[in-house]
C-alpha cells in the first residue's frame, strides 16, 4: 500500500510535470529551472531531439530520390535546390516564419510575437519547440524541388524556398498546430492532422502541383500527339537509397509528433508508419505489375512514399491493420494520381505530387475513417479521436475534409501566384537550350559527373 | 558503298535521327566523343575555381549507304545539324570495300 | 539516511516497475496504464525505437553493399530485392510470423496465438516488442538476397521472402528467444545468443548458402577448368558506403538488445561491437595484403560486417579486449570463407554466406568461450553467463555448439528444399540471356544508369 | 507543500547523483550499481550513445564528400583510407590513445594509466566515456585524408592514421578535455571547446595542411605559370550526400558533448548548430556567385562544413542569433580560404583545411566573443561563460586565442614533422604514373566503377 | 592492309574476342556505341510508364590487318558473332593507306 | 585529305592534345575505346581475387587533315605519344573523299 502511494505520488508529479513541460519556466536559456519543474524532460527532450534529426536527416533522402529519378545533367542543380532550400527554410522560418506559426494567435489566422527568437523566447523548451518545427517546414519546403525538377530557374527556387519558409507553410501550419481555425473546427475534435499528411505533405504537393502547372512540362515528355513519354531517371541505386533514408527519417517524424516521450503510444505509431510503408509498396508493385508485366522498382519506391505520407496524419490514432489498409489504398492513389496527371498534361518528373498531394490528402480523410478511440488530441487521456467506422459519426470525417480542401486550396492558390508573379517578373523557366543541355552547367558551372561518359536524353 | 560520319552537336541527335528516320537510312552507329575544332572550350567551376574544358561532348554518327543514297543522307543531316553556330560539326566521307552481314553471312552492297 | 531510504524505495520502484513491464498491463493501447505502472519506461521505450529505427536502416546498407559488389546491369533488381525482402518480411511478420516467433509456446518448438496483432494485442508493450523483431527478421530475409544475386528470378525471391518471415526466420527465432527448446538446454545458461549471430546472421547466411547452390554459379564465375575468376562490382563507394551505414545500423541491432535502457550495460556492448569491427577489417585488410600485395578494400569491407556479425552474439557478455579477438578472429574466418567456398565451386557474389553464415557460427561458439560472468539472461542480476576461459566450464559452449549447428542446419535444410521446390515448380534462375544481359531490363523494364555509358561484361 | 517537498528531494537525488555519476562506483561492468547510485542515469546513456552512433555516423559522410570531390580514378582509395582511419583509430585509441586523453594528469601534458581498457576500466561509465571519446577521435583522424587525397601512399595513411590516434589528437585533447594546462589556463574559464572546434577539426585541419604541404600538389593543379587550375570532382551528388550525413551527424556531435540528458541546454545546442551550417552555407553561395555569376554547389557544401565546424566551440554558450552570425564569419573564411591557399600553392582538393583548420580556429575564438553567460564548463551551475560582447570582458577571448594558436601549431608541428620523417624514410608520394593513373589499380587492385566509361583526367 | 568494322552484341563480345585470340589476330579497339538497323526497339520502362528506346547498345570492333588475313578474321567474327536473330550487326572492310608503330616510328605492314 | 587515326594511352592524351594545339591540326575526335594488342593484360583483384583484364582502355583519336599537313601530324602525335613501353599504340591512315561543314554547307578540302 505505502508502494502504492508513492508511486501515486511519483505519478502525480509526473503528470503535473508534464502538463506545465511545455512553456513552464520561459526564459529559461540554461535549462536548469525547467529541469527542476520537470525532472522527467530529459527524456522528453532527448526523444524530440533525436526524432528531430531523423527529420533533418529526409533532406537527403529527398535529393536523393530527385536526382535519382531526374537525368544525370541535373544532378548538381538538384543537390543545389535540396540543399538551399533546407538553409533558406532554416534562416526564413529564424527570421519570421516561427513566429507566425506558433506565435500568439490572431484572429485564429497567424501568430504574431518577436522574431528572430527573440524577446524572452531564450529559453531550452522555446528552442526544442523552434527546432521541431523548423525540420517541418523544411520539409514542406523540399517536396516541391521534385514536381518543378529539370527546368525552374535556381533564382526562382530560392525565392520560393523563402516564400514557403517565409508564410506559405507557416500560416497553414498555424491553423492546424498554432491554435488556429482548423484546429477548432466544431466537428469531431477539430481537425487532425498528427504529424503532418496535410501541413506538410499536402502543402509541398499542391505547391508542386501549381510549379508543375506553372513551368509547363519538360521537353520531350509528351510526344506532339500529346501522348506521355517516360524520361528514365539517373540512378535507381540512388533513388532506392533516398527511399530507404526517408523511410528512415519518418521514423522521426511520426513517432517523434508526440512531442513526449512519456506517450508510450510512440511503439504503436512507428509499427503503424512501418506496416503503411509496406503496404504502399506491395500495392503499387503489384498493381504496374498487373498492367505491365515488370516489376516495376521506381513506382514501389513512390508506393513507400505514398505509404508513409498517408499514414502520417493517422498514425497515432489507428491499429496496426488499419495502417495496413491506408497504405494499400495509398499505394493505389499513387498509382493512379501518377498516371491520372500525365493524361492531364502537367509532367512532375518525380511523382511529388500523387505522392505528396494526393495521399496528404488521403491521409487526412483517414483519420476520419479509421480513428478508434484510443489516443487524443497529442494526449494519452480523454478525449479521443473516433472516426466512421469505430462509431465516432461523420464529425472528425467533416473536420478531416474540411481541413484537406483547404490545404489543398490554400497552397495550390498560393504556389500558384507565386510561380506566376516571378515568371511575369523574371521568367522561372530556363531557356530552351539550357533545358537540353542540362541546367548545372549554365547554372552552377558544375557537371555532377565529369569523369563519366554520359549521354544527353 | 560510302561510309558517311558526321560529328554533330549532343544535343540535335534526337533531331537528326528522327529527320534520317523519315527520309530513310539503312543502319546507323552513334558514337559518343568529345571533339575540339573552331568552337572555344566551355567554362566549367568547382568549388569557386573556374576552369576551361578544351574538349566539347559531341556526338558522332556513322552510316555506311549506296553510293546512291549518299547524297540525300548527307543532305538531311546538314540540314537539321545546322544552327548556323560555331561548333554545329562536320561530315566526312569514305569509300568501303566490303560489306557482310554477321545473320545470313550476304556479303556486298545488298547487305546495306 | 533519511535521503538513502528514499533513494532505495525509489530504486526498488524502478526495478519492481520494470520487472512486469514486459507485459505487465497488456492491451493498453493508450500507454497510459503501462506508463502508471513504470514510471521509467518512456527511456526504455525511447532506447528501444530509436535502436530499431537503426536496424531498419540497415536495409539501405545491405542494399549498397550489395549494388556495388555487383554489376551494374543487375542494380535495379538489387533494389528490387532489397526493397520487397522488408515490404514482404513486414507484411508476413504482420500475418504470422510474430505469433509463430513470440506466441505462447508449444512443445518448446513454435508460438501460437493469435495473428495480424489482434486478439488483445492493441498494446503499446506489445507494439514496441513487435517493432524490435520485425525488424529483426527482416534484416535475415535481406542477407540472402546477396548471395542469390545476379541470377535469381524476382519471383522467386518475393516468394522466398514470404517464406522466410513468415516460419523459415520465426520458427528458429522461437527455439532461441521465443522459450522454445535452445534456450532451455540443460548446459550453461541454455542456449545464449544475445542479438542474433545465430537468430538473424546463421539463419541468413545458410538460407543464403543453400540458394547459392541451388541455383549453381554466375556465368563467368568459374572458368572451364573450374578456376574461379573476380567478377568485379560496380562501384566500390556505394559498397563502402553500405558497409558504413550497416556499421552505424549495428549500434541499433547490438546495443538495442538489451531491449531496456536501465542496463547500462549498453555502453560496453557499443564499444565491444565497434572494436570487433575494427578488428575484422585490419585482420581481413592484412590478410589479403599478405597474399596480393594489395590492399584490397572490398575485403576489408567483408571484415567489417564478419566482425560485426561475430561479436553479435557475444556482445553483452564480454570485455574490450576479448571484442578485440573475437573481431580478428572473424577477419580470418571470413577471408578463409570466402576463398573456400569458391575452391567449393559455390558462388556466392557478395560474401554473404562467409560473413553472415560463418561468423554467426563463430559468434554463438565465441559466447562459450570469452563470456566473463558480468552479464546475465538479457538481465543485470545473477545468473551471469560464463564461458571456457572464464572458469565456466565446457557447459556453456556445448549449447552454443548445439545451438550452431541447430542453426546451421535448420536454415540450410529448409532454404534447401524451398529453393528446390520452387525450382522443380518453375524455376528459379534467369535465363542464359537475361542473366547475361543483366536482370534489370528483362524483369524491371528499367536500367539502373541510363544516362551513363556502360559496360556489359 | 507536501508535492513540492517530496519534489525537491526528487531533485536534489538527480542532482546528487549526476554530481557523482562521472566515476562513481568505478569498475561496475555490470551497471547495476551505477544504476542504484544514479537511477536517472539511463537518459544520460541513451542519449550520449545514441549521440555517439551519429557522431561515428560522420565517417560515411567524410567518405562521401571526398570522394564526391576528387576523382573516380582514386575513389577506392579514398574509400579504402576512410575506412581504415577509422580501423586503426579505434584500436589505436583503444591501445594507449585513451589512456593518454583522459588518464591519470601528469604535469598538465598527459594523461596516464592502464592501457587496453585494462585495470580497473571494466565498468559501464568508462566504457561510456572511452566511445565518447573514441568517435572523437577518429572524426580528427578522418579528417586529414580529404587534405592529402589522390597523392598519398595507402602505407603512409595507415602509419599516420595510428600516430594521430595514438598521440596526437590524445595529447592535445587531454590538454583541452583531459583536465591538462590549456583547461587551466588562468584567462576567463580557462580554454574552453565545447565540442572540439579545436581539438577535433583545428587538429585534423593543421595536420591536412602540413601533410599537403610536405606533398606538394597534385599533377595539374597549378599551370607552369603557377596559376591554379580546377580539377573536378566525380561526383556532386555524392559529395552532397556526404556533406547531408555530416550535417545529421553533427546534431550528436555538438547536442552529445553535454554528456548528459539533464542538460536541457541541448536543445539550444541543436538550434544553434544547424543555423550556423545554414548561415555558413548562404554565404558561401552567395560569396562565389557575386565573384563568378554561378551558384557553386561545391563551395555552398563546403560552406555548411564551415558553419558547422565553426559553432562546434561555442554552440552551447550562445543564442540562436549569434549562430547565424558565427555560420555567416564561417562562410567568409571557408571562401577565403580555399583562395587564399591556391594562392600560397597549397593544394588540398577537397578543402579541408579551410573548413575545419580555419573555422576551427574562428569558431573557438567566436567563444570569447559571442558567449553570453547562460551556459557553464559542462554544467547547468555557475560559473557562466562569458565572451566580449557580452560584457565578459577579454579573459575568456585570450584563453581562446592561447588555445587556438596551440591547436595550430601543435598539430601543424608534428604533423609537419610525421609527413616529412614517413617520406625520408620511404616516400609518401606515389609515383607520377601512378599518380595520372590514379590510385585504385596500381595500391588496390580495384577500380572503383569498372563498369562504367571513366575519363582519366 | 584492311580495316575490319564490326558491329557485334554486347553479349557476344567476349566469345567473338576469345574466337579471334584462338585464331590469331593483331591487334583490335574495341568501342562501346548504340545502334539503329532492323532491329526494333527495346522495351523499358519507368514509373509505370514505357517506352521505346530506339538506339540499342552495340560494340563495333575495329582491326586493322594484312590484306591476306583479312578473310579468316571476318570468317570467325562472322561466325561467332551470328544467332540468327535480327540485330546480329554487320561488318564492313575499308582499306587503310599506311600504319605507324608509336613505340619504335615503324612504317607499313610490317607494323600490323 | 587523310583521316590519321590514333590510338594512344589514357594517361598521353592531355600531352598529345597540347603538341597538337602547339604545332596546329584542324580538328580532333577524341574516343573512349578499350584495345588489345601486344601489351599484357591488367590484373585487377576483387576481394581477395585476382583477375586479368584482357582490354584495356585506350583514347583513339581522329583528325582529317589535308594532305600536306599529314606527316606533321603523324610526326607529332608518335613523338608525344611514345614511351618506348609495349602499348604504345598505333596510327592508321584513310583517304578521304569527301567533308562537309555542317554551319555552312561547304565542302572539300577547304572545310577543314
Ligand atoms: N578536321 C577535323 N578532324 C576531325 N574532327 C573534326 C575536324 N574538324 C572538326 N571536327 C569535329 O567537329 C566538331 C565541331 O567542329 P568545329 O570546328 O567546332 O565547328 P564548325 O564545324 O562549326 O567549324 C569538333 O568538335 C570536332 O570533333
Ligand atoms: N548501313 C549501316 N550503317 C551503319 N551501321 C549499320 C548499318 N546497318 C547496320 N548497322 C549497325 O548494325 C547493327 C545491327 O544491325 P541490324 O539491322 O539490327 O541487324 P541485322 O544485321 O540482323 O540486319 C545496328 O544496330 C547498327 O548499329
Ligand atoms: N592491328 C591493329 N588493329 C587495331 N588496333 C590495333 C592494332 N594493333 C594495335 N592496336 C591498338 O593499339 C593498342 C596498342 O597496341 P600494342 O600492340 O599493345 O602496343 P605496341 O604498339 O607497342 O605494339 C592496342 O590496345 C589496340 O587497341
Amino acid at each position: 500500500m505505502k508502494l502504492k502511494g508513492k508511486r501515486l505520488i511519483l505519478m502525480a508529479l509526473v503528470i503535473l510535470s508534464l502538463g506545465l513541460s511545455a512553456l513552464a519556466f520561459a526564459q529559461d536559456p540554461t535549462g536548469a529551472k525547467t529541469l527542476e519543474a520537470n525532472p522527467q524532460a530529459p527524456v522528453d527532450y532527448v526523444w524530440v531531439l533525436v526524432c528531430g534529426f531523423l527529420v533533418m536527416f529526409m533532406q537527403p533522402g529527398f535529393a536523393m530520390v530527385e536526382t535519382g529519378f531526374c537525368r544525370a545533367k541535373n544532378a548538381t542543380n538538384l543537390m543545389a535546390k535540396n540543399l538551399m532550400d533546407f538553409v533558406i527554410g532554416s534562416l526564413g522560418f529564424f527570421i519570421i516564419g516561427y513566429t507566425i506559426l506558433k506565435g500568439a494567435d490572431k484572429f485564429g489566422l497567424f501568430g504574431t510575437g518577436p522574431f528572430f527568437l527573440l524577446g524572452g523566447q531564450y529559453d531550452v523548451g522555446k528552442y526544442l519547440d523552434f527546432f521541431w518545427q523548423l525540420v517541418f517546414c523544411a520539409t514542406a519546403a523540399t517536396i516541391v524541388s521534385g514536381a518543378v525538377a529539370e527546368r525552374l530557374k535556381f533564382s526562382a527556387y530560392l525565392i520560393y524556398s523563402a516564400a514557403i519558409s517565409l508564410f506559405i507553410y507557416p500560416i497553414y501550419g498555424h491553423w492546424v498546430w498554432g491554435g488556429g481555425w482548423l484546429s477548432q473546427l466544431p466537428f469531431g475534435m477539430g481537425h487532425l492532422d498528427f504529424a503532418g499528411s496535410g501541413v506538410v505533405h499536402t502543402i509541398g504537393g499542391m505547391v508542386g502541383l501549381a510549379g508543375a502547372i506553372a513551368l509547363g512540362p519538360r521537353f520531350g515528355k509528351f510526344a506532339k500527339d500529346g501522348k506521355p513519354k517516360a524520361i528514365l531517371g539517373h540512378s535507381m541505386t540512388l533513388a532506392a537509397l533516398g527511399a530507404f533514408i526517408l523511410w528512415f527519417g519518418w521514423f522521426g517524424f511520426n513517432p517523434g509528433s508526440t512531442f513526449n516521450a512519456h506517450h508510450l503510444r510512440i511503439s504503436v505509431i512507428a509499427v503503424n508508419t512501418n506496416l503503411a510503408a509496406a503496404a504502399g509498396a506491395f500495392m503499387a508493385l503489384i498493381i504496374v505489375f498487373l498492367k505491365t508485366k515488370k516489376w516495376d522498382v521506381g513506382m514501389a519506391l513512390n508506393g513507400v512514399l505514398a505509404g508513409l505520407v498517408a499514414i502520417t496524419a493517422p498514425c497515432a490514432w489507428v491499429e496496426a491493420w488499419a495502417a495496413v489498409v491506408i497504405g494499400l489504398v495509398a499505394g493505389l492513389v499513387v498509382v493512379l494520381g501518377v498516371y491520372g496527371l500525365e493524361r492531364l498534361g502537367v509532367d512532375d518528373p518525380v511523382g511529388a505530387v500523387s505522392v505528396h498531394g494526393f495521399n496528404g490528402i488521403w491521409g487526412l480523410i483517414s483519420v476520419g475513417l479509421f480513428a478508434d478511440g484510443t489516443y487524443g488530441n497529442y494526449a494519452t487521456t480523454e478525449p479521443f479521436a473516433r472516426g466512421l467506422f469505430y462509431g465516432g459519426g461523420a464529425g472528425q470525417l467533416i473536420a478531416q475534409l474540411i481541413g484537406a480542401a483547404t490545404a489543398a486550396i490554400w497552397a495550390f492558390v498560393m504556389g500558384y501566384i507565386l510561380f506566376k508573379v516571378m515568371d511575369a517578373i523574371f521568367g522561372i523557366r530556363v531557356s530552351p537550350e539550357e533545358e537540353l543541355k542540362g541546367l548545372d552547367i549554365p547554372e552552377h558551372g558544375t557537371p555532377a559527373y565529369p569523369d563519366f561518359y554520359t549521354m544527353n536524353k | 558503298m560510302k561510309k558517311i560520319e558526321a560529328v554533330i552537336r549532343v544535343e540535335k541527335l534526337e533531331e537528326v535521327r528522327e529527320a534520317l528516320e523519315k527520309s530513310g537510312y539503312p543502319g546507323i552507329m552513334i558514337t559518343r566523343i568529345e571533339g575540339h575544332g573552331k568552337q572555344k572550350g566551355l567554362i566549367q567551376q568547382f568549388r569557386g575555381r573556374e576552369f576551361k574544358l578544351e574538349l566539347l561532348p559531341k556526338i558522332k554518327m556513322e552510316i555506311v549507304a549506296k553510293d546512291e543514297d549518299t547524297e540525300k543522307i548527307i543532305d538531311t543531316i546538314a540540314r537539321t545539324a545546322k544552327t548556323g553556330e560555331v561548333g554545329d560539326g562536320k561530315i566526312f566521307v569514305y569509300s568501303v570495300e566490303d560489306a557482310i552481314r554477321v545473320r545470313t553471312g550476304e556479303k556486298g552492297e545488298k547487305v546495306i
